[in-house]
């Protein structure tokens, strides 16, 4: 499957992964019939039947809880939460539950679980649909988090947690689904903790996570436009985290922004500021830049929603600024 | 039961009619919606309730003032029999500083404090406990008020329907939990969900009144609206309102609809539109109705010329409104 | 219902001897924690379920190999009918490696997953979604395996709790619900947290099979436990079993119980006792009885003995265990 | 009241507020006879009476949006949730509702409710029962988040929450509820995002939040002894934040430790130290050192929990390496 997009080769690992056993099996809510709310599992209940492509009730706390459990009990589920802000209705199962199960028991039990979600803005669904709230599960021991950009990626990672032992938050990208691109013919599963670098440069290190990856790489065009280098990191799993490539980048560059669709405030790029700041200390010549949403919930209105979620534009600035050229 | 309430209180002819054009206004009013949706007028994430205007007017109309709601992702309908003008609607819905919230809503987030609306919600259950905490400080402070809420059969399924349910019954609080049984939780039908048949049973689990009636009746949703709404006010307790409804259309608007035969939608249409039911009901001439029809098109058409003519938010807009 | 049962499958005087001399390790091995807490020799939160031990033996005593349990914060008895040796218990409270748990997990997070103890949970309700799940997959392969939730009626109120108890029903999964109805959740009592007199009805709301048995009576338990287990284990879909028991002590060792009146404690103990219960239906000999205290007292403070010889974690072994 | 415990100071709060109107009230589990789990409600009920110190089901979802509704309502509540840890099961009610009725109805709406809650290891609970989770509660707009380290702070800042116009998570301290301390005679209400210097000092700035502002003192004073002059801040909100303060601080004694109960990663030193690098960044003389749990959920053994959590040995060590003497 040279070209393909990001919502089919999300949709092709899920399928290989349940050719290969019968122990993978995908519930969630409207993804038979329906194929799910952004047509991902589309056609997979054709091949794979009702038992393995379950539709579920209006239960997000019982369908991760029930994840878990066929996990503990050898399957490798994967459970669909139809919107990321509906995470906070599973709180409690995936950071008391499936992150702490084998730690609890002293290693005895294994949660091989993954939870696949989605979210972004940029379609004015309002403060209750496109919320990114991937920061909270770095904060918990025990779970692993990805947030691929792009198809290959998508597919390869998916596959990779799906095959792994822990409990994996899966973060897709609404924007992505239509996008497109090469993926070789084999899932070539990735290694969590391993960054990609999609542009080098000599001038600053963008660290960018999801649809920001392609907002920086927009922003990194530009920028050579006028003379500025600029290198595109993506993490791809923030949980665990490549620190040495950031940091390997950032020590080359000297400079660093970091940049994401989630709220500046508490985000993930306050992280990625705190390890390269650390870290790098002795070679950052300007502060570490952070990009996100402002300060708020998301509005409906677009005119306001375009203002508080960040683009290419924004990523351009802080390029700018930390390169001193404001 | 509900036949012979109906028999028995039957409503005057001009409070029929004034029902069935509100509910004419709902459904015409969410046409537009679809087709302004459809010409890419209107941004955002919508959902009508064709085939369910008959709960929103007979449940509204039931209320007195000083009554709240809170709705649910499908609330155009509800926050229009609520009292809310077409134009606040309709300039929501293209996110003007106009519209019922400002702008910042849109049409899951409907809010309408002064008139009781409480506000709707994209989460699925997430309105009901704060019914029941408004409730609860009505009943504390003896007002004679009640909390009501609105959600779907799927909502049914979720924790905060169950300890929303519990905790109303426990305190004994003024709310009655208006359940549309639309048989639909988005593609979802009632077999993949409930394990029940009849999910009046539900209340039973908290030793709640309930009622189950015909939701394409207006004037059965009517009565047994004010009966739940006396029992909660005169301090009996909560009521599960179980009302038997048909979502006419798709989930949302664009849903193709590939899990529900064609066939099904036709029948539907033909044997349980409310709409249609009152009009023949109350046996309209055709003269009336088309008044009708011309009168509720110009407020519709007038509420989209108000909503164009609106005031479009400030980018900067956004930062406010987050703290009081 | 449940005295006929009994009768017409009287068990075998020996096997209630095996039954009542679990039940009295139990209770001799929770004393013992609560002495050994007291003197300052036990770390954590601890909860006994002294007066529960008649449910722990008869649900266990009823399993098949292969069937799994979730448990709760009162977790000791279950974990020893369930098979844990006393030493690996009484090791984990200790929080020495040898533990069942290997010091990661304490009281509130007792694991055997050998033995099919599939954890305890310090989260009301937390363990019964995975329930379902773990009965999902012996569905789904067709093991003829059965998972088991025991819970509070305290947490018969959680969203946790509907939502699994639907999605059981709606699935037909192989598990069985047990509710330990001691008629307290903490200090608050049933008419402060439950707005229905009997929570049988709890399983009406999904249409799932309930049985409503007396906990005090091992034998009782034993016979519900094995119809419900066979229900499920048939095919038929899930099973409520409705416990009715009683908290003979403090919610956690140490809890002054000022929201009870010590008279009512006394009078439990005189007359629900399910150890004392036992052992006069058997008519045990008083020899027979003392060799069975000794022999029991051996094994508990044996179980101390090991506990304290056991091995301290490193320090540094905490941030082991944590991904697989 | 002169001399009062943190404790008795998160009780006197709640009842000066309650005997001033009637608008206030508390929610919560075993509130009522038994005085709540931590007994800070001791004596409540035979004042104010079973509706106003009302014992709830166990139904965290509910209780938090009973507050929202009642808050919505023209009410004041208060509730209380018995561990932090069970905030998982109220995220939903909490982010989504709480946090965006008054942004989501354009100003229409206020919720003044506070919930309150409490946390902390060092007692051997296990996993589920002492995490701290205050940074999740940061990274999301519309709330604001309280943790106050003083009998004089907590009652304060509580007496302000509950009439502050906005929803408050407000975090207490398990192993402070003990901590005895000189309290004003009057409640003086302290506006959110003034930070309070505990002690001054020149060489190393240490914000510190919760037990470990007394873990920080302690640290200081062995610097002391060692020659380094310690200035320890507590933010006391962490949202708002007075981002000033820190700032000025740093900007005085060029370097700084931010330390934290919660595990490091993602936590909200993570913020401060993003904060810091980018408006300190010509003052600072060494990278901000960040002190926090280990990457691990707690567990139970005491050795292996004594272990993960950090104590003032930590924070001293931070400090010296700040100060380039480790
Ligand atoms: C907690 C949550 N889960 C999932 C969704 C996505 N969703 C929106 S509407 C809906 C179906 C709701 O069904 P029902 O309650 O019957 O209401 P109806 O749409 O039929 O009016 C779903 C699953 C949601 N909004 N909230
Ligand atoms: C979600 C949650 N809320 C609150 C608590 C605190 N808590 C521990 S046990 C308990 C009471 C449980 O009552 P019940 O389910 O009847 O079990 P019992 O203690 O009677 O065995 C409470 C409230 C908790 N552990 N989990
Ligand atoms: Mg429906
Ligand atoms: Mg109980």
């Amino acid at each position: 499957m040279p070209e393909t997009t990001y919502r089919e080769a999300v949709r092709d690992a899920m399928s290989e992964a349940m050719r290969r056993d019968e122990s993978v099996f995908i519930m969630g809510e409207d993804i038979a019939e329906m194929g799910g709310s952004m047509g991902v599992t589309q056609g997979m209940l054709d091949e794979f039947g009702p038992d393995r492509v379950r539709n579920t009730p209006i239960s997000e706390m019982a369908i991760v809880g029930a994840g878990i459990g066929a996990a503990m009990a050898g399957m490798r589920p994967i459970v669909e939460i139809m919107y990321q802000d509906f995470t906070t209705l599973a709180m409690e199962q995936i950071v008391n539950q499936a992150a702490k199960h084998r730690y609890m028991s002293g290693g005895q039990l294994k949660v091989p679980l993954t939870i696949r979600t989605q979210g972004g803005a940029g379609w004015s669904p309002g403060a209750q649909h496109a919320q990114q709230l991937e920061a909270w599960f770095v904060h918990v021991p025990g779970l692993k988090v990805a947030f691929p950009s792009t198809p290959e990626d998508v597919r390869n990672l998916l596959y990779a947690s799906i095959y792994d032992d822990n409990p994996v938050i899966f973060f897709e990208h609404r924007t992505l689904y239509g996008l497109k691109g090469d993926v070789p013919e084999e899932i070539e599963p990735v290694e969590f903790g391993k960054a990609r670098i999609h542009r080098e440069g000599e001038d600053v290190t963008v660290v960018a996570t999801g649809r920001l990856v392609h907002e920086a790489l927009a922003a990194a065009e530009e920028a050579e436009g006028e003379g500025i280098s600029v290198e595109v990191l993506d993490p791809r799993t923030l949980l665990p985290l490549d620190e040495d490539a950031i940091v390997a980048s950032v020590e080359k560059t000297n400079r660093c922004v970091v940049a994401h669709e989630a709220v500046v405030r508490m985000g993930f790029g306050a992280e990625v500021a705190a390890i390269v700041q650390e870290r790098a200390f002795d070679y950052l010549d300007a502060p570490v830049g952070r990009v996100g949403a402002k300060f708020s919930p998301l509005p409906f209105a677009p005119i306001m929603e375009e203002y508080v979620v960040p683009h290419a534009r924004d990523v351009l600035a802080a390029i700018k600024k930390t390169v001193g050229k404001n | 039961m509900a036949t012979a309430e109906k028999k028995s209180h039957a409503l005057a002819p001009d409070t029929l009619k004034d029902f069935l054009r509100e509910m004419l206004l709902i459904r015409r009013f969410e046409e537009m919606v679809e087709e302004r949706f459809r010409a890419g007028e209107l941004p955002g994430f919508l959902h009508v309730a064709i085939g369910q205007e008959a709960v929103a007017v007979g449940v509204c109309r039931a209320l007195d003032d000083g009554d709240v709601i809170a709705s649910t992702h499908r609330a155009h309908g509800h926050t229009l029999a609520k009292g809310t003008h077409p134009n606040e609607l309709m300039a929501e819905l293209y996110g003007k500083i106009e519209g019922c919230s400002h702008g910042y809503g849109g049409s899951m987030h409907l809010y309408d404090v002064e008139r009781g609306n409480l506000g709707a919600n994209a989460v699925v259950g997430g309105g009901l406990p704060a019914i029941v905490g408004s409730a609860l400080a009505f009943k504390l402070r003896s007002e004679p008020r009640v909390a009501v809420a609105f959600f779907g059969d799927g909502a049914t399924n979720i924790g905060t329907f169950h300890e929303s349910m519990n905790l109303a019954q426990l305190w004994g609080v003024p709310a009655v939990f208006v359940l549309e049984n639309n048989h639909y939780a988005e593609s979802t039908p009632a077999k993949q969900q409930l394990p029940i048949d009849d999910l009046t049973k539900r209340a039973d689990a908290y030793g709640m009144h309930a009622m189950k009636i015909d939701g394409q009746d207006v004037e059965v949703v009517y009565h047994a609206a004010k009966k739940a709404l006396k029992h909660a006010r005169d301090g009996k307790g909560p009521v599960f309102l179980h009302v038997e409804t048909y979502r006419l259309t798709g989930h949302y608007i664009g849903d193709p609809q590939v899990y529900r035969p064609k066939e099904e939608v036709r029948e539907l249409r033909r044997t349980q539109d409310p709409v249609e039911k009152l009009r023949s009901a109350l046996e309209l001439p055709d003269g009336e109705w088309e008044a009708m029809e011309r009168e509720v098109a110009e407020i519709v058409e007038g509420s989209v010329e108000f909503a164009k003519a609106g005031t479009d938010p400030k980018p900067e807009d956004a930062l406010k409104n987050i703290y009081a």
